[in-house]
C-alpha cells in the first residue's frame, strides 16, 4: 500500500523548484538552457560580432560576404545576402523569447480566469465559457494567422495574435478541471459555511490550487508555442521578412538548404534547444508536483 | 499437510523518486495451511496489502523484493526475481477493495465469465454459461438475473459476489480478499463473510483476508497474523489472539475497538504508526506500548514461539529463537 | 482444433491474395501498351487562364505548345518563321498586310483550319480588349478590317501603318483557335463570356502540336500528342515526347526535389543555389537569357516617391554592382532602362550608379523630411525578390528611409500594384513589377508599364501626356520608318529614367534543369516566347 | 470521555428543526426530452435537536443521511418543509447571507484529506471561521490556542502545512476549527471512517470531552452503529430516506423496533459471543501485566 501520508507536498512553485533542483538532472538540463537562452535574449544585441547584420541589415559589399560557411570570422556562417547567421541568431533571441512569453503570460492569465470562474460559477458562465474555448481550441494558430493577416496586416500582432487566440483555451480547459475538481473539495464548503467571501474562496481556494499544475503546464507549453510562433514566421505570415526571428532566418535559408546548410541549420538547433529547455523544465516539475508521472516515465525506458 | 502459502523473510519495499527503497515488508515468515481461512490485521501501512500483492502476483513493477514466497510450493518470489506464470490467475486470485473494480463494467457478467474461461481452458460459450451458473450459484447469486446484467446494474454487496465467483470459476485454489467488505454497508459484510466461511467449507477454499476490522476477523477467520509496521506482531488461533492477546500492540487493538452493546471505556493510546521509511531500530511499537523497557529500543524483537502455536514478536515473552 | 476453421480462412485468403498478386505480377509485362514517352515539366506559378484571345499570363505554357500563331519570331536571328501563314505581304506603307495560309491544317476536333479562323480569333482578340480592356489585343488596335480573300488568304487591312508580321508572332493574342469553339460552347457572339468560360474550364480548340487531355489550373496538365498535326514531317523528330505533363510546384525547393526523385524532368524555377549541386548530379543546365525582365516601379501618386528628387534618390542608393551577384546568384544581367537586352529599342545607357553622396543630394533636393517611412511590395515566392528587398531596405536605411517589406502573393501584388490608380494612397511606394512581352516592339513595354491608360500594369502610376504621345507615335511609325520610331522609343525610355518612375532591375538569365533522359534543343526555347517549351522539338531517350 | 446516557442535562430548546421536510435532487431523463425529474433523497423527515444533546443520525449507503447533512448545513433547499436552525428558517435567508446562521454550526467533514486546503497553513485554515467576527487579532489568536489546547495539538502546528500532518492530527486541526468560533452545534459527518482504529479510539474520545465542556448540541452522521454509542445519547435511524426508528441509543441497540434497525444490530453483534467480550473487556490488560510482573 503506498503511503498516504508522504503525499507529495505543495508548498509553492519555489519548494517546488527547490526539491527538482535537487532530484532531477532533466530540471537542471532545462534551468541551464533557459538561463542561457534569457541571457541571450537580453545581452545578445551586445554580444553580437555584427550587431546591424543581427538586425536584418544586409552589409556593403554584400555580395563579397555571401555565403560564407563557419570559419573564425564568421563564427555561424554567413546568409546569401552576406549576414552574420550568429549575430542574427544573437539578436533574434530575444524576439523569440518575448514571443512566446507574451503568448503564454497572457493567455495564461486569461485562461486562468476564464476557466476558474467557468468551474466556479457554473452554469451559463460555464456554459459560455466552455463553449468559446472548444470552438478556438478547434482552430489552427496558423489558420488563424492566415486570416490576422489578411485583415491586420503583417506583423507580431499577427504572430501573438492568433497563438493567443488558440491557447488561451487550452489553459481555461485545464483550469477549469483542475478548478472543477477542487470545488468538489470539502474545503470548499467549510469557507463557503463560515462565510468567507467569495472572492477569497475563488482566490485563496481555488486559484492557488489550480495555478501551480497550470503554471507548470505554462512552462511545458513555451517550447511548443515557440516553434509555432517560428512556424507562423516560417511561413510568411507573421513578422516582416528581415526581423531576426528564427523562424524566419530558417526560411530564408531554407532554399539554400543544399549549398548553405548552415543558414537554416544553426537557428533550427536554436529553436530546439529552446523548446528542449522549457520542456525538460516543465517535465521535470510535472514530476515533482505528481510524483506517479515519473513512475511511469521510468518503465517506458 | 501442503502449505497454500509459505513466505520466508520476505521483505518488499517500494522505491521512491530518490530512487531509495522505501520497506513496507520487513522481513515475513507466513505459514497458511489449505483450507485455511488466514486473517491478515493491520491498520494502514501495515503492509498488508502489499502482502496480499505479493501472494496474488501483481506487485506493482516498482516494488522490489527481498527473501521467499511459495504457493503450493511453486517458489513465486526468489529475491529479487518474481515469477508467476503458472499461479497467477490459477492458482490465486484476487479480489480488490471495491466490488467495482474488479468487474469489467463494459461486459455483461456472462461475457466476463466466457473472456476469463475462455483465455484459461478454451471454453465455448455454453460451456463458460454453465460453469458460470455454477460459480454465481455458489456465491449465492440467481444466475438467471444476473448472468446478463453489466457490474453496474447490481448493488455493491451482489458487485463483489459475482467478484467472488469471477475469481472462484478460475479454478483458483487461494483467494486473497483485500479488505472485501470495507465498502459494504453492515448487513452485507456480514453475508460475504458468511459466504467465504460457506465456500471454505463446499470447495476447500484458502482464503487470505486482509482487514483493519478486527471484529469481522473474529467471525470468519481460523487464525490470524496481526502486522504492524511491516513486520509481523503476532500470529495464531483467531480466538485466543482475540481473547487473551499477547502482545501490547493486539491488546491494544481489542481495547480500542468499540463494540456494539458493551460500552466499556474505550482506551486511549497516544501516538500513531510509523511512517514507512523511519526507524528501524528496536520494536516498531517501542513509542506507543506502555511496558517497553530499555531492551525494546535497542534491538528488534523478532517473531517466536511463546505458547501453544501462538508466535509473538515482543520483548515481554522472552522472545526465544 | 477448435482454431481450425479460423487458420484454414486465413490460410485460403492469404493463398489466394498471393496467387492473384502473382498473377497480375505476371500479366502486366503482357498488358502494358508500348511504353508512352513521357515529360514533366514543372513550373513555378498557377495558370491563370487559357482563353487563347484574352490570356495574358501564365497560361502561355500551355498556350504556347495547344495553339498557333500565324508567324513566330526569333528575336536573336531578328526573323520570322511560318506558322500558320506561309508567306505574307505588305503593300508600300504598310497599311495592307496579305497572309497566304498554310493548306491541309486540321484542328484538334478535325475541323480544317481556314481564312475564317484567323478572322474570327484576331478580331475576337482586338474586340474584347476595346470592350473591357482585357487581354493583349491592344496589339490589333490598328487593324480596321480582316477581309477573307478566299479560303487561304486573309488581308488586313489598317487603319495607320502597322506591322503585322510583327503583331502576329506576338506571344499573346495571335492564336488562332477553330470557329468549331463556338458551337461547342453554346455561343453565336464571339464575345460571349461564355465562350471565355468554356475555354477556362479545360476546352481548347487549337492546331498545334499537343492537345489538352487534363486540365488542373492549380496543380497540372496533361498534354497528349497531337498525332495528325501538320508539323511533324517538318520538325522530324520521332523521340517527341507522347504526353507532357506540365506540373505546378510553386516551391523551388519541391523543384529540385522533384527533379531528384525522378517526378520531374524539366524545372523551370530550381533555387539557384542548387545548380551546382544538380550539375554534378548529370543533370543538364540550360541558361536561357529570356525577354523577362523586373522593373522597379516607384509609386508617383504618393508622398514621398511623388517627389522626383526622392524617387531618383532612391535609385542611387541601389547598389547595382552587386546586385545581380547577391540576387540571382549571377544567373541575370543587369538591367537598363525598360526593354531588355537584345530587344529591339534597348538602351545599355540609361543605368543608375550606386552613390550614396548624389542619393543625399537628391533626397536634400527633395525636401522630405527625414525618418521617412516607405512601403515595398514584391512577390514572396521570388528569391530574388525578397533578396533585393532586403538590399534595398538596408541600403535606404543608410540614407535613413525605413523601408517597410511587404511580401505578397502574386495577386495579391497585381491588387496592391493596380491600387495607384484606385486609392494611391494605399498603393505602396515601391513595387517590383516582372513583364515579358507579348509583341516584340518597345511600344509593349512602354505603354505596358508606364502609359496612363494602362491602369492594369502601370503600377507606378505614371502619367505623362508627352510620354503617350511619344510613344504612340513612334508606333504609328513603326510600320512605315522604323528607324525614325526606334528613336522615338528612346526618347520616352529616357524620360522614364530621367524622371525615376521606374527602371528594369535586370534581365533573368533563366536555367532550364534538365534530366538526362530528356534534350531540349536550342530550338525548343525562344526568349521572347519565355516559359514556353516547343516540346515538338524535345527528344526522349529511353 | 464516556458518559452515561442519563446525563442529559441540557434545557430542552431546539437548535436544529426539520419540519416534513422533503429534499432531493434533480436528474435529466429522457434522451429526446432532457426533462428534470425529481429524485427525492430523504422524505417528510422530522427531527429535532435540542441544545446540548448528542445525537445519531444512523443510516447505511443510500439512506439519505447525506441529503440531511446538506438540508441542514443550508446547501441544499428542500422541497419543501421547515427547516429551522438556531432559532431560523435558513432557507428564508438568502443564500448571500446564509453564513450567518451556518457559521454556528462547527462542522467537521467526512474525509480529512479533502477538507483541508494544501496551500493553506493550519493558522489560515484556523482563522477562516473567525474572520468575520469582530474580535481583535489578540483574541482570535487566543481562541484558536484554545482550540488546538482542547484538541491537544501544539502550537507549532499553526506553521505547518496539511500535507505535513498525519490523517489523526488532521482530524484534530478540523476540530479544532469546527469549534474555535465557539458555535452551537457541532455536526460531525463519520467522524471516524477515514482514520485507523488506534486514532478512532482518540478521537472519539476527545469529541466526548468536548462536548461536556463546550456543552454543545452534537449531531454525529454515521453508518458505524458502535462508533455512534460512544458518541450519541439520541439515535434516529434513516432507512430509504425515511425515519425508522430514533429514541434513546441504548434502546435501540437493546430492543430495535423496527426491522431495518434490528438488521443492523445484529449484523454488528460480533462471532464471539457476549460471555467472551465482557471478558476481554475486563481481562485484556490483565493478562499482559502478569506477563510483565513475571
Amino acid at each position: 500500500m503506498m503511503n498516504k501520508g508522504h503525499r507529495s507536498n505543495l508548498g509553492g512553485l519555489g519548494e517546488l523548484a527547490r526539491r527538482a533542483w535537487s532530484r532531477s538532472l532533466r530540471f537542471r538540463a532545462g534551468v541551464v538552457i533557459v538561463v542561457v537562452m534569457v541571457a541571450v535574449a537580453i545581452l545578445g544585441p551586445f554580444i553580437a560580432p555584427y550587431p546591424s547584420d543581427g538586425w536584418g541589415a544586409v552589409p556593403p559589399k554584400a555580395a563579397e560576404r555571401a555565403g560564407k560557411p563557419p570559419g573564425p570570422e564568421f563564427l555561424l556562417g554567413t546568409d546569401h545576402l552576406g549576414r552574420d547567421v550568429l549575430s542574427r541568431i544573437l539578436v533574434g533571441a530575444w524576439l523569440a523569447l518575448a514571443q512566446s512569453l507574451a503568448v503564454i503570460s497572457i493567455g495564461l492569465a486569461l485562461g486562468l480566469l476564464l476557466g476558474i470562474c467557468a468551474a466556479y460559477y457554473r452554469q451559463a458562465i460555464e456554459a459560455t465559457i466552455n463553449y468559446i474555448a472548444e470552438v478556438f481550441l478547434a482552430l489552427p494558430a496558423v489558420i488563424l494567422a492566415l486570416a490576422l493577416r489578411m485583415v491586420l496586416g503583417q506583423g507580431i500582432h499577427v504572430v501573438i495574435g492568433s497563438l493567443l487566440l488558440t491557447w488561451w483555451p487550452w489553459y481555461a480547459r485545464v483550469a477549469y478541471v483542475y478548478a472543477r475538481s477542487i470545488a468538489e473539495m470539502e474545503y470548499i464548503t467549510l469557507a463557503k459555511l463560515a462565510g468567507v467571501p467569495g472572492r477569497r474562496i475563488l482566490v485563496r481556494h481555488i486559484a492557488a490550487n489550480v495555478l501551480p499544475p497550470v503554471l507548470v503546464q505554462a512552462i511545458t507549453d513555451v517550447g511548443s508555442v515557440l516553434l509555432e510562433a517560428a512556424a507562423i514566421n516560417f511561413l510568411g505570415l507573421g513578422l516582416p521578412p528581415d526581423a531576426p526571428d528564427w523562424g524566419i532566418i530558417v526560411q530564408n535559408g531554407f532554399k539554400y538548404v543544399i549549398s548553405m546548410p548552415w543558414i537554416s541549420l544553426f537557428p533550427g538547433l536554436f529553436i530546439l534547444l529552446t523548446a528542449l529547455g522549457f520542456s525538460m523544465l516543465g517535465d521535470s516539475l510535472r514530476e515533482e508536483l505528481d510524483p506517479k508521472m515519473r513512475r511511469r516515465w521510468r518503465l517506458w525506458f | 499437510m501442503v502449505l497454500a502459502v509459505k513466505s520466508e523473510g520476505l521483505k518488499i519495499g517500494y522505491l521512491d523518486e530518490q530512487d531509495n527503497v522505501l520497506w513496507a515488508v520487513k522481513g515475513v515468515n507466513l505459514e497458511v495451511s489449505e483450507g485455511e481461512i488466514y486473517c491478515i490485521v493491520g491498520e494502514s501501512g501495515s503492509g498488508k496489502s502489499t502482502v496480499a500483492l505479493a501472494i496474488s502476483g501483481i506487485l506493482p513493477p516498482h516494488a522490489v523484493t527481498e527473501g521467499e514466497l511459495y504457493v503450493y510450493g511453486n517458489l513465486v518470489i526468489r529475491g529479487e526475481s518474481r515469477s508467476y506464470e503458472k499461479i497467477r490467475g490459477r492458482l490465486v486470485t484476487y479480489i480488490p477493495q471495491s466490488p467495482g473494480t474488479g468487474l469489467n463494467p463494459y461486459l455483461t457478467l456472462g461475457d466476463q465469465f466466457y473472456h476469463v474461461l475462455k483465455s484459461l481452458r478454451g471454453s465455448t460459450r455454453k460451456e463458460a454459461k454453465a460453469e458460470a451458473k455454477k460459480y454465481l450459484e455458489m456465491a449465492g447469486l440467481d444466475p438467471a438475473s444476473t448472468l446478463d446484467r453489466y457490474p453496474h446494474e447490481l448493488s455493491g454487496g451482489m458487485q463483489q459476489r459475482a467478484a467472488i465467483a469471477l475469481a472462484l470459476s478460475t479454478g483458483a485454489r487461494v483467494l486473497v480478499a483485500d479488505e472485501p467488505t470495507s465498502s459494504l454497508d453492515a448487513h452485507l459484510r456480514l453475508q460475504i463473510a458468511n459466504l467465504l466461511l460457506r465456500l471454505r467449507e463446499e470447495v476447500k477454499l484458502t482464503v487470505i483476508f486482509i482487514t483493519h476490522d478486527l471484529l469481522l476477523a473474529s467471525r470468519v477467520g481460523d487464525r490470524v497474523a496481526v502486522m504492524y509496521a511491516g513486520s509481523l506482531a503476532e500470529v495464531g488461533k483467531l480466538r485466543e489472539v482475540l481473547l487473551k492477546p499477547l502482545h501490547p500492540y493486539t491488546s491494544m487493538l481489542v481495547d480500542v475497538i468499540p463494540t456494539l452493546g458493551v460500552k466499556k471505556q474505550l482506551k486511549c493510546y497516544s501516538g500513531e504508526p510509523p511512517r514507512p521509511g523511519s526507524n528501524d531500530e528496536g520494536c516498531p511499537f517501542f513509542d506507543r506500548c506502555p511496558y517497553r523497557f530499555s531492551k525494546c529500543a535497542a534491538e528488534k524483537p523478532r517473531l517466536s514461539l511463546a505458547e501453544g502455536d501462538r508466535y509473538v514478536a515482543c520483548w515481554l515473552y522472552g522472545n526465544r529463537e | 482444433m477448435r482454431k481450425g476453421p479460423l487458420l484454414a480462412a486465413i490460410g485460403a485468403v492469404a493463398a489466394i491474395s498471393i496467387a492473384l498478386l502473382l498473377y497480375i505480377w505476371y500479366l502486366q509485362p503482357t498488358q502494358r501498351a508500348p511504353a508512352l514517352k513521357v515529360v514533366v515539366y514543372s513550373y513555378l506559378d498557377v495558370i491563370t487562364g487559357i482563353d487563347p484571345s484574352i490570356e495574358d499570363d501564365t497560361g502561355i505554357v500551355v498556350l504556347g505548345s495547344v495553339y498557333e500563331p500565324l508567324l513566330y519570331y526569333d528575336p536573336v536571328r531578328g526573323e520570322h518563321i511560318p506558322a500558320l501563314a506561309e508567306s505574307w505581304e505588305s503593300n508600300e506603307d504598310g497599311t495592307v498586310w496579305t497572309f497566304r495560309l498554310r493548306r491541309g491544317v486540321i484542328f484538334h476536333d478535325g475541323t480544317p483550319f481556314t481564312a475564317e479562323a484567323v478572322k474570327l480569333s484576331i478580331e475576337r482578340a482586338r474586340d474584347i480588349y476595346r470592350e473591357t480592356g482585357r487581354g493583349s489585343g491592344y496589339i490589333w488596335d490598328s487593324v480596321e478590317e480582316i477581309e477573307i480573300v478566299d479560303d487561304y488568304t486573309v488581308r488586313f487591312k489598317l487603319a495607320y501603318p502597322q506591322r503585322v508580321d510583327m503583331l502576329a508572332s506576338a506571344i499573346y493574342a495571335g492564336y488562332i483557335f477553330s470557329p468549331s469553339a463556338l458551337e461547342k460552347a453554346g455561343v453565336e457572339d464571339p464575345l460571349d463570356p461564355n465562350l471565355e468560360r468554356w475555354f477556362n474550364a479545360g476546352n481548347e480548340a487549337g492546331s498545334g502540336p499537343y492537345l489538352i487531355e487534363f486540365y488542373s489550373p492549380e496543380s497540372e496538365v496533361r498534354l497528349r500528342k497531337f498525332e495528325k498535326w501538320w508539323g511533324w514531317t517538318v520538325v522530324n523528330n520521332p523521340d517527341a515526347p507522347d504526353v507532357v505533363i506540365i506540373r505546378i510546384r510553386t516551391d523551388p525547393l519541391d523543384q529540385y526535389n522533384g527533379l531528384l526523385a525522378g517526378e520531374i524532368d524539366i524545372a523551370s524555377s530550381v533555387p539557384r543555389a542548387n545548380l551546382g549541386d544538380l550539375k554534378a548530379r548529370g543533370f543538364q543546365i540550360i541558361n536561357v537569357s529570356v525577354f523577362h525582365n523586373y522593373i522597379l516601379q516607384l509609386n508617383c501618386r504618393r508622398y514621398p516617391t511623388n517627389v522626383t528628387a526622392f524617387r531618383l534618390a532612391v535609385m542611387h542608393a541601389i547598389p547595382w554592382g552587386e546586385l545581380v551577384d547577391v540576387a540571382l546568384q549571377g544567373f541575370g544581367r543587369l538591367g537598363a532602362g525598360v526593354l531588355p537586352y537584345n530587344f529591339p529599342g534597348y538602351d545599355g545607357n540609361l543605368r543608375y550608379t550606386y552613390d550614396l553622396d548624389l542619393a543625399r543630394k537628391y533626397l536634400e533636393k527633395s525636401g522630405v523630411k527625414l525618418p521617412v517611412k516607405v512601403e515595398f511590395v514584391y512577390q514572396a515566392d521570388y528569391e530574388e525578390n525578397a533578396a533585393f528587398a532586403q538590399l534595398l531596405k538596408s541600403r535606404l536605411a543608410d540614407l535613413g528611409i525605413d523601408v517597410e517589406l511587404k511580401p505578397m502573393a502574386w495577386t495579391a501584388v497585381k491588387e496592391a500594384g493596380k491600387e495607384v490608380w484606385s486609392s494611391p494612397e494605399n498603393a505602396p511606394h515601391l513595387i517590383i513589377n516582372d513583364w515579358w512581352p507579348t509583341l516584340p516592339s518597345p511600344y509593349d513595354y512602354l505603354y505596358g508599364l508606364f502609359h496612363s491608360e494602362s491602369t492594369e500594369w502601370n503600377w507606378a502610376g505614371y502619367s505623362n501626356p508627352v510620354f503617350d504621345e511619344l510613344i504612340s507615335a513612334a508606333y504609328e511609325a513603326e510600320g512605315r520608318d522604323y528607324g525614325e520610331a526606334m528613336r522615338l522609343y528612346r526618347l520616352a525610355q529616357k524620360m522614364v529614367y530621367e524622371e525615376g518612375a521606374g527602371i528594369s532591375l535586370w534581365e533573368e538569365i533563366r536555367p532550364f534543369v534538365v534530366s538526362s533522359r530528356v534534350e531540349v534543343p536550342e530550338k525548343a526555347l525562344n526568349p521572347l516566347y519565355i516559359y514556353v517549351i516547343f516540346f515538338q522539338h524535345v527528344k526522349v531517350r529511353g | 470521555m464516556w458518559r452515561a446516557g442519563s446525563t442529559v442535562t441540557a434545557s430542552s430548546k431546539p437548535v436544529i428543526e426539520l419540519k416534513n421536510v422533503t429534499a432531493g435532487y434533480y436528474t435529466a431523463e429522457g434522451f429526446k426530452t432532457l426533462k428534470k425529474v425529481f429524485k427525492p433523497a430523504i422524505t417528510k423527515i422530522d427531527l429535532k435537536v435540542n441544545d446540548g444533546e448528542r445525537l445519531a443520525i444512523i443510516g447505511e449507503s443510500g439512506s439519505g443521511k447525506t441529503t440531511l447533512l446538506r438540508v441542514i448545513l443550508g446547501l441544499l433547499p428542500p422541497l419543501r418543509g421547515d427547516v429551522v436552525v438556531l432559532g431560523e428558517q435558513i432557507y428564508r435567508v438568502p443564500a448571500r447571507l446564509r453564513w450567518r446562521i451556518t457559521r454556528q454550526i462547527g462542522y467537521v467533514p467526512q474525509d480529512p484529506a479533502k477538507s483541508l486546503n494544501p496551500r493553506l497553513r493550519v493558522a489560515e485554515v484556523m482563522a477562516e471561521p473567525l474572520a468575520r467576527t469582530d474580535l481583535s487579532e489578540k483574541e482570535k489568536a487566543e481562541r484558536i490556542r484554545d482550540a488546538l489546547r482542547i484538541v491537544q495539538l501544539h502550537e507549532s502546528i499553526l506553521d505547518y502545512y496539511p500535507s505535513q500532518l498525519s490523517g489523526g492530527m488532521m482530524q484534530r486541526v478540523l476540530i479544532a476549527r469546527a469549534i474555535v468560533h465557539d458555535p452551537e452545534i457541532l455536526l460531525l459527518d463519520e467522524p471516524t471512517s477515514a482514520l485507523d482504529v488506534s486514532i478512532q479510539a482518540q478521537i472519539i474520545n476527545l469529541l466526548c470531552s468536548i462536548h461536556e465542556k463546550l456543552e454543545l448540541a452534537m449531531v454525529t452522521v454515521t453508518h458505524d452503529l458502535p462508533v455512534a454509542q460512544y458518541l450519541a445519547d439520541q439515535a434516529v435511524i434513516l432507512y430509504r430516506g425515511t425515519i425508522v426508528e430514533k429514541g434513546p441509543m441504548e434502546e435501540i441497540i437493546a430492543h430495535p423496533r423496527s426491522e431495518h434497525a434490528r438488521l443492523l444490530v445484529t449484523s454488528y453483534l460480533s462471532g464471539l459471543n457476549g460471555l467472551d467480550r465482557i471478558n476481554r473487556a475486563e481481562g485484556v490488560s490483565a493478562g499482559i501485566k502478569r506477563e510483565t510482573q513475571r
